[in-house]
């Protein structure tokens, strides 16, 4: 039975972009999942295991049949060796991206990048002292380059924990010592992961989460918070400002570029390119009236949030993007591209221009990007766009008319700016009752829930009951669609988040940034905690990814839940082969991190989760219910 | 005696040599337990070995000797009556020539014991010594004999379950010889394809994916028809026929006349159920052939085996696992009685009587003067010179010619004719009625020796019990017997004649008492000491001399006697699985008696209808030779126009005649013309 | 009728039918849920490995004419309808004798441990198609009219034999 | 000095006819007899003073399954009490013919089976049919389907 | 999980050999063979019911179901008869009074009926295993079948 577009999405872009891929016979992702179905037990229950060429196992989960693997590993050690790759999967890509950052802003320091500069001089500077790098008296490449080794060798550091743990509060320092999951070098916990999940080495099922727990920390306070401070400097704190998404950003009298992936690098320098007099010559001449970028996911919202570039859609409308017949060139990078794109772009006369040396496609014009000579790869990649117009078939362009305001760029530092330079008024209002607490709600898109209506419905629910939600990734996109990131939002708030809003001038939905800026909530949430005294674990606070699926996500999870922060799943994660292993996650965390997760499909239930255990946080403050 | 309880043992029924353990209390055989690690029967055994305990324990058995006299048995004792049977032997021999004694041996005692008891004969100077493998399986010595060189078993029953088919011809097994279904089931678990050719519905054709219901004494058509269908679609192993075998060229030359349906016509098989067995068989990479006394048992038996033999060979299924030809035997030890020379035209070790090499051989052996140089007279034809006064003394052991020999009152006569007769048993038998000196001896949990299973498995059987009475084991009774005839022989115990029987048969020469003893003993051919004995024959070459078979065509022939206007039925006879053979042992068990109690005739339904018979009617059943009364069974078992009687009760032998196979002397107990009328 | 029609060249033992089963007979329809039911809910389809052929099959009742299962049942817990042929099986009325276990040509009757009862393939009532061959990924098991599975046979047959002679054309 | 003033009194309305009270007596008192369709228990005459040698151990009560036996003191002066006999008619095997149980005992076993198994009131029924046949019948269902296998 | 003897009636001969061992062992047959229109062999014992219905029917607690299965105390049983009158099978019997029923051969490790059974017909199992052998049989004969169509001509020998 095929799903119609009404099922699919909850976006009327969307809608009508699927109808068009129907009408069209384009295959979409949710067509791919309809012929997935069913898709395997043993891979939703978690029970097979292929880590070795004995396998591969599986556990028959109603206990008729095997109930171990050939080497013997039960339910309870697949799943939870299967989890604990996820989770390194997901710090790796995070973390890799990391380290690119890292690469590139070192590069800069040594002049060896001079596309790049720095742009933000405090943030350097402060970064530096936290590692103890001295300032006084020295050019600033002379610090960056430093702080850039210092940076590096958090990567390989082999003992102690890594330097950004101590932002966290004192108490969640002191427990993650006491469990022995201090993040050590993010590439050590992550090939550890690798290590005991190989045949023969880690069998025992807690021990093994602990493990992905320490990995996912290393991810959260290593890898994802790394690349967030060093893009700032490199590329500017975010700040607010107001721009446009959904499909209709994408113009019919201009030459569209695509930016898709996770990585700012680049796609700095594409937006930076698309304003050259000569590409723009180049364009009118081809019979365009200009240059449009616009992003889809992470890397859309990296420029987003800096330069107020315009977003498509999200993980779900790349697809679609390509569908509008408008996009001349669909630029990626790494992370969360399908390669369905390969075919997809064939059919259309758009270019599927991979850039990352680590990321190919099939059917893709490859344009290796490369920090020594960004900007000229960058014109390069604009100019084959804008070359590409006149192959455009106007008769297959439809591109639906939707697009939507929003205010974007809360970086922490923007929000304390906004809040007046100290996170005391947020806390008033929290003690006050005027705002219950902070949700924070990220992830993806997954095929497995009615596209945005997991995000967008939970969120909405969250304000109406006064939770100032704070949000990243293809949720922040989603809520952006839905118009939440509007000032005006805080008409669907409660009374009381709805008079802080109006009062401060800001949506009651505050746009942090892409996936590895999660970071930033972290950052945000330790300030809280530690003005209030108190442990994240304490605060009136709770994380939602209610349409997740990579394995990043899985990774992000972990690393929220040991921070202390209460999180509700929107999709099924593939542990349930396991009673322990579900058990522990979902009631046994509590007493090791004072966090746990839920899992909870249903938006408006995961929402009552999350107030229910807000209040009760309120309660354990004692402040008014 | 060796202490052991239980006491493993061998069952003393039919010829597949089960074993299981006797449980022993005080002295008696309290109960049985199973031997799951006998390589024949892996634990099982058949209701006859499920019972054997109330056959030993029997209050009928014979505990002292007994001597006729006018008033009835009197009991002598043993000196009295051995110098009585000594006398009467020498007197005979004395008075009339060493040819007016006979001795018949028997299936069911040891090698040993049939080794020396021929020896005596021979000793004495006749060749009139013989056993009951003449009235079962003489014409498997005749007919695989002349084709493939021995006449044996060629592959041993645990075989047939890497068959990938089995053809069975004359043999209702899962009645006769319960164990080899299980070989035949694991067959066909492997998807072997079975083939049953009976002109009655068994059990065994239960098993079968192919049944055909032949009429009886058309085997030879039916081969022949096969084959003929095997050639004509080039199914012949050519290469094996070329290079192993004589006389194909002439084979194929009588085989054209067989066409399917002339076949269909002499057999009332369907052409294409000839046809697919044809192909089943042939094509299948490995095929066997089971047959018994379904296909001994006819004027034409010898023609009968020969045919089964040329089917085997022109397809090549011999001389290889899971192939080849099984013929499976009755008694217990028919193979060594006829291995020990228990046969007239044969010594030990099948050296032809009137071979003057063979002959030197045994009077080297024995220290000899002169043995005697014509073949002596076989069983079926001493019963008929005894009662043309030819034989005058007649020494039995172990056997009952009154109902195991075909038209019994033709027996009775003859023994009525004798001057003396003297019957060795464990029960008085009908036979012994007639005798003038019984003697008393030990069944074959009492006393130790050699039998030869129908696979050539010799094994050793150690004695569990202390016979009854003064019941002495056969082998005790010979010895001293020879002693009064004052014949020097050395033996104390029958491992000591077992090494006699090594030098004198060239395929026990690897055979000793304690190799015996262990892993359930050795299958002959074993020539050597050193050797581990040959389960498959003829893997390399046949025992002729050439080394090769021969292809020896046959033609079908009518039964001696087929049914007409006064005697309409055709009357054929076998086994049923609760009794055994004459039932000396089987009808004294309560407990199979109450299942079978007497004879009973088989009869189809619409037979029954047309004569007014009912279901359990006494019927009187009547042949050119005699009479005899059996209950009525309405079956669809038999064919329209068939009956059928088991021969384990006295009666059944009355209607049987003796027409025999020219080669063989095997009685056509398979086939007469018989009438029927309410009792 | 429709039965479950099984092509044991497409299996290729991933045993999603026999979960799809067991979610179907448990209490809440769902696997999240009903991996963690008591009594642990129980399939009635079989993948059974062939060692000799490193090959799998699945075997479900066949819902045979004069079902030999529904013959021997004393109590009439085993009924098979007269028109559609279904087997089924009232456990309120099965006394666990097992003969039809016994009897069951194929083997797929099996026992529900708690109530010590016979468990068998009931063609998914509530169902359009059995969860068993809606969750085979290869259509190894499909619910079709005999008749009519044969006209697939012939026309992949078919196709195979165009294929060969146009390959020998070539 | 015996024990003799109670007595065995059997209830009629109890009675099932089964006959444990039969097997049971070691004096073997308590007797049956079935002809024709009818079967009979008689229990022992009792003058009060064990005249029929009733030793009053009471194992027939224990064994009966419905306690339809009781021994009470009779009423007043300790009367004669005559030999008793309970006839109960019986049921025929719908297969052969032949009376094999009482109404009463087929009753019985009907309703303890029901509360366990909620069978059909009546129709194909095993307990119609006497043991024997229930076996040939149970034997002929196995059979049906390998011989229609080895007809073809 | 309590255990009964089956039997794989395909195999069944007829012999009779479970009688005559059970016989031996118990005095009495407490298994019948008969065949059935000359064309197929029952044998036919306690099914030992896991829902026993002499066990319902049982007024003094001589028969239960139990962690082993069907439990029998004799000392208990007052020979009512109403088992017999239950059992759908005809297998109950009153024998000397009580009621006799097949034990499995208790204290042995196979019941002689099985362990004599030369056709292999018989086996004692738990109920869950049946299927599944039967089963794997049948799936071998499937594969066997579509593995090898019939050939023409000769086959290798092997």
């Amino acid at each position: 039975m095929t799903q119609n577009a009404q099922d699919r999405s909850i976006d009327p872009a969307t809608r009508i972009m699927l109808k068009q891929a129907e009408k069209e016979g384009i295959e979409t992702a949710w067509d791919r999942y309809e012929k997935q179905q069913p898709q395997c037990s043993f891979g939703q229950l978690g029970i097979c295991c292929r880590n070795c060429n004995m396998g591969p196992c599986r556990i028959d989960p109603f206990g008729e049949g095997a109930d171990k693997g050939v080497c013997g590993a039960t339910a309870d050690i697949i799943v939870a060796r299967n989890l604990l790759r996820t989770i390194a999967a997901g710090a790796a890509a995070h973390s890799d991206h990391a380290r690119d950052a890292v690469l590139t802003f070192k590069k800069m320091s040594e002049g060896k990048a001079g596309s790049y500069c720095i742009k933000d001089e405090a943030k350097l500077i402060a970064l530096a002292s936290e590692y103890g790098i001295p300032v006084e008296d020295r050019s600033r490449e002379e610090i960056a380059s430093e702080l850039a080794r210092a940076l590096l060798e958090e990567f390989g550091k082999q003992e102690g924990p890594i330097r950004f743990t101590q932002r966290a509060p004192e108490a969640r320092l002191k427990l993650w010592a006491e469990l022995g999951i201090e993040p050590r070098g993010i590439d050590r916990e992550i090939v550890e992961c690798m290590h005991r999940t190989h045949m023969g080495v880690d069998n025992d099922a807690t021990h093994i989460l602990l493990h992905g727990l320490r990995t996912s920390l290393s991810d959260g306070w290593g890898g994802s918070m790394i690349a967030t401070d060093v893009q700032d400097v490199l590329f500017g704190t975010p700040e607010p400002k107001k721009t446009t998404v959904n499909l209709g950003v994408l113009t019919r009298d201009k030459v569209n570029v695509i930016v898709h992936g996770h990585e700012p690098i680049l796609s700095e320098m594409i937006v930076e390119a698309a304003e050259a007099p000569e590409l723009l010559a180049l364009a009118k001449e081809k019979g365009a009236e200009g240059i449009n970028v616009a992003g889809i996911c992470c890397t859309g919202n990296e420029t987003l949030m800096r330069h107020g570039t315009p977003i498509a859609g999200t993980f779900l409308q790349q697809e679609l993007a390509v569908i509008t017949g408008a996009v001349e060139a669909m630029v990626v990078d790494v992370q969360c591209v399908m390669p369905a794109l390969g075919a997809l772009t064939g059919c259309y006369h758009t270019k599927f221009i991979s850039t990352s040396p680590k990321a190919d496609f099939p059917g893709t014009v490859r344009m290796e990007f490369h920090e020594e000579n960004a900007c000229e790869t960058a014109k390069e990649i604009v100019r084959t766009a804008v070359e590409n117009f006149p192959n455009r078939d106007p008769g297959k362009v439809r591109i639906p008319e939707e697009k939507q305001e929003c205010m974007v760029g809360f970086s922490v530092e923007a929000i304390l700016k906004a809040l007046g330079g100290t996170p005391a008024p947020l806390i008033d209002a929290i003690t006050g009752g005027a705002v219950k607490g902070i949700g924070a709600v990220v992830g993806c898109n997954n095929v497995k829930v009615k596209h945005n209506y997991g995000h967008v419905n939970l969120v909405k629910e969250l304000i109406k009951n006064n939770v100032l939600v704070v949000t990243t990734g293809c949720n922040a996109i989603a809520c952006a669609e839905a118009g939440l990131l509007m000032p005006e939002a805080a008409a669907q708030a409660g009374d009381g988040l709805k008079g802080i809003c109006e009062a401060l001038g800001i949506p009651p939905v505050l746009h942090m940034g892409s996936c590895v800026d999660i970071s930033r909530i972290l950052v945000l949430a330790s300030a809280v905690a530690k003005t209030l005294g108190v442990d994240i674990s304490d605060l009136p606070a709770a994380g939602a990814a209610p349409e997740w699926m990579s394995e990043k996500a899985v990774s992000i999870g972990a690393y929220v839940v040991s921070s202390g922060v209460y999180t509700v799943l929107g999709t099924v994660p593939q542990v349930l082969g396991s009673a322990a292993v579900a058990g522990l996650l979902t009631e046994g965390l509590n007493g090791v991190v004072g966090a746990s997760f839920a899992v909870e499909p249903d938006p408006f239930k995961a929402a009552d989760l999350m107030l229910a255990h807000i209040e009760e946080k309120r309660k354990a403050l004692g402040l008014e219910p | 005696m060796e202490e052991k309880n239980p006491q493993p043992t061998i069952c003393p029924y039919c010829s597949l040599g089960c074993g299981f353990y006797l449980k022993l209390e005080a002295g008696k055989a309290a109960g049985i337990r199973y031997m799951p690690e006998h390589p024949v029967n892996e634990g099982s055994l058949c209701p006859k070995g499920n019972t054997v305990l109330e056959v030993l324990n029997h209050p009928d058995r014979l505990k002292y000797p007994l001597k006729k006299t006018e008033t009835g048995w009197e009991r002598i004792e043993w000196e009295e009556a051995l110098d009585l049977a000594a006398a009467k032997l020498k007197g005979s021999l004395e008075e009339y020539g060493p040819d007016s004694l006979a001795f018949l041996g028997s299936a069911k005692c040891s090698n040993e014991e049939n080794y020396i008891f021929q020896k005596i004969a021979r000793l004495l100077g006749t060749n009139n010594v013989d056993n009951c493998a003449r009235l079962c399986h003489a014409s498997t010595l005749t007919g695989l004999g002349k084709t493939l060189g021995t006449g044996a078993m060629t592959n041993p029953i645990s075989d047939l379950a890497c068959s990938e088919c089995i053809f069975v011809i004359g043999s209702n097994f899962a009645e006769n010889h319960p164990a080899v279904s299980r070989r035949v089931l694991e067959a066909k678990e492997k998807g072997a394809f079975v083939i049953v050719a009976d002109p009655r519905m068994t059990p065994t054709s239960w098993l079968a994916d192919l049944s055909l219901r032949l009429v009886p004494g058309t085997d030879v058509a039916l081969l022949n028809g096969m084959m003929h269908v095997i050639v004509s679609e080039g199914l012949v192993d050519r290469e094996f026929a070329r290079e192993r075998t004589k006389g194909f060229a002439e084979l194929e030359n009588v085989l054209q006349r067989y066409d399917p349906e002339t076949v269909s016509r002499i057999t009332g098989i369907p052409s294409a159920e000839i046809i697919k067995a044809a192909r089943a068989y042939a094509r299948a990479g490995t095929a066997a052939i089971v047959y018994s006394m379904g296909i001994t048992q006819h004027i034409s038996g010898t023609d009968n085996v020969t045919a089964c033999a040329d089917l085997a060979l022109i397809c090549g299924h011999i001389g290889k696992k899971g192939a080849g030809i099984l013929p499976l035997r009755g008694q217990n030890n028919v193979q060594g009685a006829c291995d020990m020379g228990a046969l007239s035209e044969f010594f030990p070790g099948y050296g032809k009587v009137g071979d003057p090499e063979a002959a030197g051989r045994m009077q080297a052996l024995w220290g000899a003067k002169k043995l005697p140089e014509s073949p002596g007279l076989t069983a079926t034809e001493i019963v008929g010179a005894a009662g043309k006064g030819k034989i005058k003394t007649l020494y039995v052991m172990g056997e009952d010619l009154v109902n195991s020999h075909p038209d019994s009152s033709r027996v009775k006569q003859a023994l009525e004719n004798l001057d003396f007769l003297v019957v060795q048993d464990i029960f008085m038998n009908d036979t012994a009625e007639y005798a003038d000196l019984v003697l008393p001896a030990a069944s074959f949990a009492e006393k130790e020796g050699s039998f030869t299973s129908t696979e050539r498995r010799v094994q050793w059987l150690e004695p569990a019990l202390m016979p009854p009475g003064e019941a002495r084991a056969d082998l005790e009774i010979l010895f001293r017997l020879a002693e009064k005839l004052g014949l020097d022989f050395p033996y104390r115990d029958a491992g000591e004649v077992l090494e006699e029987i090594s030098a004198a048969v060239p395929a026990y020469g690897g055979i000793a008492k304690e190799r015996l003893k262990k892993d359930f003993g050795l299958i002959w051919p074993c020539p050597d000491a050193g050797h581990t004995g040959t389960p498959v024959l003829h893997t390399d070459s046949f025992m002729t001399p050439d080394g090769l078979a021969r292809l020896v065509p046959v033609e079908h022939r009518s039964p001696a006697e087929t049914p007409g206007p006064d005697y309409p039925f055709l009357l054929t006879t076998g086994r049923t699985v609760l009794h055994y053979n004459a039932g000396s042992m089987s009808r004294r068990c309560k407990s199979l008696l109450k299942r079978e109690a007497e004879l009973y005739v088989e009869i189809h339904p619409a037979d029954a209808r047309t004569m007014e018979i009912r279901e359990g009617n006494k019927l009187v059943l009547e042949s050119r030779r005699g009479s005899t009364k059996a209950t009525a069974r309405l079956t669809e078992r038999v064919s329209p126009g068939v009956l059928f009687l088991p021969f384990h009760f006295p009666g059944t032998n009355v209607l049987t005649a003796d027409a025999l196979d020219r080669e063989a002397k095997i009685p056509e107990f398979k086939v007469s013309a018989c009438r029927i009328r309410r009792g | 009728m429709k039965e479950v029609m099984v092509r044991p060249e497409r299996c290729m033992g991933c045993r999603s039918c026999e979960i799809a089963c067991a979610v179907e007979h448990s209490e809440s329809k769902d696997l999240f849920a009903a991996v963690m039911e008591k009594p642990t809910p129980q399939k009635r389809i079989y993948v059974e490995y062939v060692p000799e052929y490193n090959a799998a099959i699945p075997m479900t009742c066949r819902h045979c004419e004069e079902a030999p299962c529904t013959t021997v049942c004393p109590t009439k817990a085993l009924k098979q309808d007269e028109i559609t042929r279904v087997v089924t099986h009232n456990s309120d009325l099965c006394i666990g004798c097992w003969t039809c276990s016994m009897v069951c040509n194929y083997g797929v009757i099996g026992r529900q441990k708690e109530a010590r009862v016979a468990v068998k393939c009931n063609l998914c009532p509530n169902r359009d198609i059995p969860a068993c061959v809606e969750a085979c990924p290869t259509n190894a098991l499909v619910f079709i009219e005999v008749k009519k599975l044969a006209g697939v046979k012939r026309t992949e047959a078919a196709l195979k034999l165009a294929r060969g002679m146009q390959g020998k054309a070539l | 000095m015996k024990e003799s003033t109670r007595m065995l009194v059997p209830e009629e309305e109890k009675c099932i006819g089964c006959r444990a009270c039969t097997s049971a007596c070691p004096e073997k008192l308590i007797t049956f007899s079935e002809e024709g369709n009818m079967r009979s228990i008689s229990f022992p005459a009792n003058c009060g003073t064990g005249c029929e040698l009733c030793e009053l151990c009471e194992l027939c009560a224990l064994a009966c399954p419905e306690n339809a036996i009781s021994f009470i003191f009779p009423e007043g002066e300790s009367e004669n009490v005559e030999k008793q006999t309970l006839d109960f008619e019986l049921v025929s095997c719908q297969k052969c013919g032949t009376p094999f149980a009482t109404i009463r005992e087929l009753e019985k076993v009907r309703t303890a089976i029901s509360e366990k198994v909620p069978l059909p009131p009546k129709g194909d029924f095993w307990v119609e049919l006497c043991p024997g046949c229930r076996q040939e019948v149970f034997r002929e269902r196995q059979a049906e389907a390998l011989i229609r296998e080895r007809t073809v | 999980m309590p255990k009964a003897v089956y039997a794989d009636l395909s195999r069944c001969i007829a012999c009779h050999a479970c009688e005559l061992a059970c016989e031996r062992e118990n005095e009495n047959s407490r298994i019948s063979l008969q065949v059935v229109r000359d064309l197929a062999a029952v044998p036919v014992s306690c099914r030992q019911c896991e829902t026993p219905l002499c066990a319902v029917v049982c007024p003094g607690e001589a028969l239960n179901y139990g962690d082993s299965g069907l439990e029998y105390d004799s000392e208990k049983c007052t020979g009512c008869r109403l088992c017999v009158l239950a059992c759908p099978f005809g297998t109950a019997e009153l024998r000397a009074g009580v009621m006799e029923r097949c034990d499995l051969c208790q204290g042995k490790e196979t019941p002689a009926c099985v362990a004599t059974c030369p056709a292999g017909a018989l086996f004692c199992a738990e109920a869950e295993s049946i299927g599944g052998n039967i089963r794997a049989r049948r799936a071998e004969r499937i594969k066997k079948a579509l593995a090898s169509p019939a050939s023409a001509g000769r086959r290798v020998n092997r």
